[in-house]
């Protein structure tokens, strides 16, 4: 067979050539085929299948190493040596962890790349008309070409969604290589490198319809101002996770996993008082330190509770954009980070009483898990539902690591990868179909308010009929999201966190069951609002969507939505356990660790609990929404059912504002006082005329040395030359013999001069 | 008997020792003698060639030829020049004199001077220079000057036109000629006349026949006898250069042609065909002289034959024969050829030790099989290669000439 | 034996007359043929050194012969050039052609 | 100084040359000027050979009468429409004249003055010929010049073609 007589060289290859194909589809859509839809979406679809089938080969003969944990497929060069001994490398690692990354990243990256082609060919928005109403350049045909003043008395027109979709592709290939390339990385430096790019193209691809507005909605965030916020909000975490960083780097001198994580000396070493010399501070050790500075990072990059206001705003982006950064890999790259992070997390850790990362982690991931589930209850915007509930799922995740639930932490983060991309891609293909609902309306005489919102679930509705396989495969994902029982992969996964939970940190279980069952309950609500019923608006009346580019990676996500729970079941599961040969996902990540996690034995208690939680929060969604659906203008019936605190969570608790408050406003006015005013104009600016003054004046005194000597002497040269020039132009009478003689001649008074010089003398 | 030129030799110049003169003095005579003796005898021959070549050619054009004074017309030559040298030398009007009268003089002393190196036999030479090929190069493009004189001179546009034509014509084939002549100096290794000959163990036509075709083409040409006989082609330019000719002048221009035809042949006998090369000529060189006459005769009867028969051709297709085809030919073959020839001699250096031995015709004969192939090769590919031309010019011909269109319908 | 100064004064003769024809004479062909006379003067100077000074040299003869390839050439492109010349305006004295002056 | 035949023939081809040069640039009509070149030509070739440079002799017969004046002599008949023209020397032949006497002054008493007078000579090896041609080939000896003059020959051919095409 062709993996097993693969040579480790050719493999360590194979393992580099994994994230170059889409980076390469960047520049060579940027650089050639940029002009050419079809071309790009050729070249970068090409690209993303070759990195599978490549991530595959890489895969399965990683599956049939046998001792993949202790030797991994491993090669590093020396990239920039510091001194003679140290410096920093590059290489790459493919160990079971890494293997799992290489799982789901390519699958659901390919998918997303397939769904984009189709999601990005139609559709279009708004744009402000600035001068000419029939757009300048910058904003190119509009279709419909009517246009109309909103409230705030913009001109505003409907604008070409598709118009740079090359663009778009190329983006998206340099993220998903960026993300090939953390998942591959052996250590922290490269790693951070992913990360930063990442971070690029999430600013790039949130902002990518970088000229949408909202009219009558001035106070709605737009694309730009999003991706702003996120590219800022994430910094700050990116800031500390450099300082842990460069902490570790310069504490151990090198950024290797392997060098660093599995080796003890390392480790203990690393279990030194951080600030010996601070009483306060002094049980903390440097591992914690260090931890708790990478984690800062992931709670920017994976949207916790602090930091998680961006990832809300970031749904500006195109959806294939939510659907692959903000679901499957980049927000779970911080999650990975503190996966692959576990032994320095762990450094001290004697299984019973938490060291400080893990407390952090615990609580801010339990906490997030919760505090996010309850804003994504009371959301109107289908994608924003989701992107609660991605925090939410990540907070799950990191209240996993927290716990040193390693193994369920990776279950959760592959299995939550897939059917949430799954979900935001369904999401995606409603919103395709309500638009397409709202063109063919318009084209029949209904008019729409220019602020008509085809991402608001209450104006859906009944869509069940018009998008089947949509419907089915959102289902789908929903229940997996929800964790419903056995056939769900959601379910495998979140039980085992759950397991671990319960077994260590009983509060926690309970805060994550009451998250459990939100989860459950606002799933149940956005499939309600969006499929059943009757269609509420014309929009959804003549909702449609059937491209199979859009179509077939649901289905495909949909199945590995079923199945990829399958790997992971507890072995004293009844029937089950047994008939999937005992959770091989546990024995095959866990040989990741040094020491294998314990495997917990099987409990039932939490597991009826959470199950019971899941199908009771489908009951009570499944009650209100779905068996009396809402009519057309009414209103959410969870509104009279909570009053105020609906509105506080519609509102998100006011983070936002809350934020603005503290810190973006003090910014500005900081920004706008003191740097611009004092310093800038006052300061700099004025020191600058100064100078400039003196120089002006200098140079005047100057230019009048200039013009009387210097062009004097100059011009009287040259005048002088021309004259002379005048005079002796004669000289060329264009007779060759007359230039003969003179030569002739010359050459007799040199021969005259030697002559004399030689013999005469 | 062995060498009776040798022996004459000594005699003669005993005798003048005897006598009694200088040394220098002695080879002043000598050389004064052997020029005289050259030109007499060549005049002679001269006579004795023109009576045949008319027999002959009144045979083949199925005529009795000369045939009133003497027997067989033996006379008539003699006869023409008497009546030549009574009649007027008519000088036309406006005409340059001195380069009119210059002219057939050096016409024929080109002729003649080339006699002076080439060896009726072994030790039978007028003088054996070390550079004697390139001698008789140089000597016969002097022609070329004359016929260019007296076309201009003689202050007519059918002279001049002509003597363009010819000098076009001539200064092209001497590059082939030249190209052609390098084969037998590379073979021989030297620029002796004689020593050519002495090469010629296997004669150098059988190693190198093409070669000595294009040499013996590119003579024809200088000759200018049909088919290259442009130069004086009566129907468009009266008689060439020398229209204006008449008496002993055109008498010149005409002994002139003759012995020019009848030393070319003389020149390929001597440089392809072994010149005085035969069955003991080593050892009694008195053969040599039979050898290299009857060699040269044959080789004259050749062109007589080829005068005889061919048709003109138009100047445009001469110049092009020889620019295209002739000239391209030759350097391939040379540059082949030689390569070849280096490269066998490398490869077969421990089969034939001494490979370039020169003389013997057992010592020849590997490398001779070398070149033979060598321009056999070459030769069919010239061969192929002007088919395929000569079937295009055809189709043009008769694209141009067909009158049916129903063909062309059909070649379409 | 013939002393050496007399090709050499023979050589000087020829290149005074060339270097006279070049100067004086009108007719481009003839100031063509001037040079040639130089270039043979040149020629015999070449190898009359060659054969009194140095005749187990070669240098005088290969002189000698580069110097005829170059007349070849020059008298070809010369030659060519009068041609042109005398195609496009009808004349070949040599001063005649004066287009190229202020 | 004795008169041998020696001197005789150097006489004859040295007055050949000589008078040949003077008809090159005397004579008003070109064809004989051609003429004389042709002659002068002849004499220089008799220099040669009496220098014991018969190869030299020869390629001077070849190229010059063979070709060069060939080629002269008929660009005069091609251009002759302008050879009613008497007047053959320009304005400035005085100059010309002066230059030449001044040069022939110069040459002549640096020759007089070095190298008058006999000096003993070697004989002439007798395969010069056969040295000069390995010289020409080998890479010790004069191949690159060797090189460079064909290619020279070469640009001239192909420059003279398309100077003088139609």
């Amino acid at each position: 067979m062709l993996f097993m007589n693969m040579s480790p060289q050719m493999l360590q290859l194979l393992v580099w050539l994994i994230p170059i194909p889409p980076i390469a589809a960047f520049f060579i859509i940027l650089l050639f085929t940029r002009g050419n839809k079809l071309a790009s979406d050729l070249v970068a679809v090409g690209a993303i299948l070759l990195t599978w089938v490549i991530a595959v080969l890489v895969l399965i003969a990683a599956l049939l190493m046998p001792h993949l944990g202790e030797e991994p497929i491993q090669a590093s060069f020396l990239w920039l040596p510091l001194g003679e001994a140290s410096g920093f490398r590059m290489g790459t690692l493919v160990d079971p962890l890494g293997a799992v990354m290489l799982f789901f990243v390519p699958l659901t990256a390919s998918m997303i790349f397939i769904y984009s082609t189709g999601y990005m060919a139609s559709g279009s928005y708004w744009t402000e008309v600035k001068g000419e109403a029939h757009g300048t350049e910058s904003h190119g045909s509009d279709e419909h070409g009517e246009v109309a003043i909103d409230s705030a008395g913009r001109k505003v027109t409907r604008f070409d969604a598709t118009r740079w979709k090359a663009r778009f592709m190329a983006f998206i290939g340099l993220f998903a290589g960026a993300m090939l390339l953390l998942s591959v990385a052996d250590n922290l430096l490269m790693l951070f490198i992913g990360w930063e790019i990442m971070g690029l193209c999430s600013y790039l691809l949130i902002g990518f319809w970088h000229n949408r507005i909202y009219p009558n909605q001035p106070k709605r965030i737009t694309p730009v101002g999003a991706s702003i916020k996120a590219f800022m909000t994430t910094r700050v975490g990116d800031v500390f996770m450099l300082l842990g960083i460069a902490w570790l780097y310069s504490f151990t001198g090198t950024l290797s996993f392997r060098d660093i994580l599995y080796n003890p000396e390392v480790l203990n070493a690393l279990n030194t008082p951080a600030f010996p010399n601070i009483p306060a501070l002094y049980p903390m050790s440097v591992a914690e330190a260090i931890g708790v500075l990478l984690f800062i990072g992931t709670i920017g990059k994976s949207a916790q509770f602090p930091l998680h206001t961006w990832l809300p705003d970031a749904m500006e982006g195109p959806t294939p954009v939510s659907a692959m950064i903000h679901a499957a890999t980049m927000v779970s790259a911080g999650v990975y980070l503190i996966i692959r992070m576990f032994p320095l997390m762990t450094v001290g850790w004697d299984g019973h009483h938490l060291t400080l990362p893990m407390q952090a982690m615990t609580v801010i991931g339990a906490f997030t898990a919760l505090f996010a589930a309850t804003i994504a209850t009371a959301q109107r915007d289908i994608k924003k539902v989701l992107a609660y509930s991605t925090i939410s799922q990540l907070g799950y995740m990191v209240a996993a690591v927290g716990i040193g639930a390693y193994v369920a932490a990776a279950f959760h983060l592959m299995t939550h990868a897939i059917f949430k991309a799954l979900l935001f891609m369904g999401s995606g293909s409603v919103i395709h179909a309500v638009e397409h609902g709202e063109e063919h309306a318009h084209h029949h005489g209904h008019h729409f308010p220019v602020d008509f919102d085809a991402q608001d679930m209450f104006n859906m509705g009944g869509l069940w009929k018009k998008i089947p396989v949509t419907a089915w495969t959102f289902l789908i994902g929903g229940l997996a999201l929800s964790g419903f029982p056995l056939v769900t992969a959601g379910f495998w996964s979140k039980d085992e966190i759950l397991a671990d939970a319960w077994a260590h940190q009983p509060i926690v279980f309970w805060v994550l069951a009451a998250a459990a069952f939100l989860t459950a309950f606002y799933t149940m609500r956005q499939i309600g609002l969006t499929f059943a019923g009757q269609p509420r608006t014309p929009a959804a009346e003549e909702a449609t969507q059937r491209d199979w580019r859009m179509n077939l990676p649901l289905v495909v996500l949909a199945v590995f939505a079923i199945f990829a729970g399958y790997v992971g079941v507890h072995e004293e599961f009844p029937v089950l356990g047994h008939l999937l040969g005992g959770n091989f996902f546990h024995r095959f990540v866990g040989s990741t660790l040094l020491v294998e996690p314990e495997k917990l034995p099987f409990d039932w208690t939490p597991v009826l609990l959470s199950v019971g939680i899941a199908l009771s929060g489908l009951l009570v969604g499944w009650l209100v929404y779905i068996v009396k659906p809402l009519k057309a203008g009414q209103s959410d019936p969870l509104a009279r059912l909570l009053g105020p605190i609906y509105t506080l969570l519609e509102n998100k608790y006011y983070f936002d504002e809350l934020y603005d408050l503290i810190f973006v406003r003090p910014a500005r006015w900081f920004a706008e006082k003191i740097v611009y005013l004092l310093l800038d104009r006052g300061v700099i600016d004025g020191f600058l005329h100064f100078v400039a003054r003196t120089f002006e004046w200098l140079a005047f005194r100057n230019k009048d040395f200039d013009t009387y000597i210097v062009n004097g002497a100059g011009d009287g040269v040259a005048e002088g030359i021309g004259n002379l020039g005048d005079s002796f132009k004669y000289v060329q009478s264009g007779r060759v013999q007359q230039y003969l003689a003179v030569v002739a001649l010359g050459v007799l008074m040199l021969a005259g001069v030697f002559a004399w010089a030689l013999f005469l003398r | 008997m062995a060498d009776v030129f040798t022996t004459i030799y000594d005699w003669l110049t005993g005798l003048l020792a005897g006598w009694g003169a200088s040394q220098l003095v002695i080879d002043l005579v000598m050389g004064l003698l052997g020029s005289i003796i050259t030109v007499v005898y060549l005049l002679t021959l001269a006579l004795v060639i023109i009576w045949v070549e008319r027999k002959f050619i009144g045979r083949v054009q199925d005529r009795i030829g000369p045939n009133r004074v003497g027997p067989w017309g033996i006379f008539q030559n003699i006869a023409d020049v008497v009546k030549l040298l009574f009649k007027e030398i008519i000088i036309p009007k406006g005409a340059d004199l001195i380069p009119f009268m210059l002219a057939p003089a050096i016409t024929v002393a080109s002729v003649f001077l080339i006699w002076a190196a080439i060896p009726y036999a072994r030790t039978l030479i007028g003088t054996d220079v070390n550079i004697g090929v390139l001698y008789l190069v140089a000597v016969s493009s002097l022609g070329v000057m004359a016929i260019l004189m007296a076309g201009w001179s003689s202050n007519n546009k059918y002279a001049l036109l002509g003597a363009f034509r010819a000098v076009a014509m001539l200064v092209s084939y001497e590059v082939p000629m030249i190209l052609a002549l390098l084969v037998p100096v590379i073979l021989s290794g030297t620029l002796r006349v004689n020593g050519i000959v002495e090469g010629q163990g296997v004669w150098y036509v059988f190693s190198m026949p093409l070669a000595a075709l294009i040499f013996y083409i590119a003579q024809v040409a200088e000759v200018g006898r049909s088919p290259f006989d442009v130069l004086e082609a009566e129907s468009e330019i009266v008689a060439g250069f020398h229209t204006e000719y008449s008496g002993m002048a055109f008498a010149m221009f005409y002994l002139a042609e003759f012995l020019h035809a009848f030393t070319i042949s003389a020149m390929t006998a001597t440089l392809f065909f072994g010149g005085w090369r035969g069955p003991f000529a080593q050892q009694y060189p008195t053969l040599g002289i039979v050898y290299f006459f009857i060699k040269t005769f044959l080789l004259y009867m050749l062109n007589v034959w080829g005068r005889a028969t061919l048709p003109r051709l138009r100047i445009d297709q001469i110049m092009s024969f020889c620019w295209k085809f002739l000239t391209p030919l030759a350097l391939v073959l040379l540059v082949l050829s030689t390569l070849v020839d280096k490269v066998a001699s490398i490869l077969l250096e421990d089969v034939v030790p001494n490979y370039y031995a020169a003389g013997s015709l057992v010592e020849m004969l590997p490398r001779s099989a070398v070149l033979l192939s060598v321009n056999l090769l070459v030769g069919l590919l010239a061969v192929v290669w002007i088919a395929r031309q000569g079937r295009k010019e055809r189709q043009r011909l008769a694209a141009l000439t067909s009158p049916a269109p129903i063909e062309r319908q059909a070649a379409r | 034996m013939i002393p050496l100064h007399w090709y050499l004064l023979v050589a000087a003769g020829l290149f005074v007359l060339g270097l006279y024809g070049v100067l004086a004479r009108r007719n481009a062909v003839a100031i063509l043929m001037s040079i040639e006379l130089m270039l043979n003067a040149v020629n015999i100077n070449l190898v009359a050194f060659w054969r009194y000074l140095a005749p187990e040299a070669l240098n005088g003869q290969v002189f000698a012969v580069f110097v005829f390839a170059v007349a070849a050439a020059e008298a070809a492109v010369g030659l060519a050039l009068i041609i042109s010349i005398y195609r496009n305006r009808q004349t070949v004295i040599a001063e005649d052609v004066n287009m190229l002056k202020w | 100084m004795t008169i041998t035949p020696v001197t005789i023939a150097f006489a004859i081809m040295a007055i050949f040359a000589l008078g040949g040069g003077l008809g090159v640039v005397a004579n008003r009509n070109l064809v004989h000027a051609a003429l004389f070149l042709v002659l002068s030509l002849f004499g220089i070739a008799g220099l040669f050979v009496l220098l014991e440079a018969p190869f030299l002799a020869a390629v001077q017969v070849l190229v010059y009468v063979g070709a060069i004046s060939v080629l002269i002599t008929i660009t005069i008949m091609v251009t002759r429409r302008i050879m009613g023209i008497t007047e053959t020397i320009n304005r400035q032949w005085p100059v010309a004249a002066i230059a030449a006497a001044l040069t022939l002054v110069t040459l002549g008493f640096v020759i007089l003055s070095q190298f008058s007078g006999q000096m003993p000579v070697a004989d002439v090896p007798p395969d010069t010929i056969a040295r000069m041609g390995a010289a020409f080939a080998s890479h010790q000896g004069y191949m690159l010049p060797f090189e460079v003059a064909s290619v020279l020959l070469l640009a001239a051919l192909i420059g003279a073609i398309v100077v003088a095409r139609d």
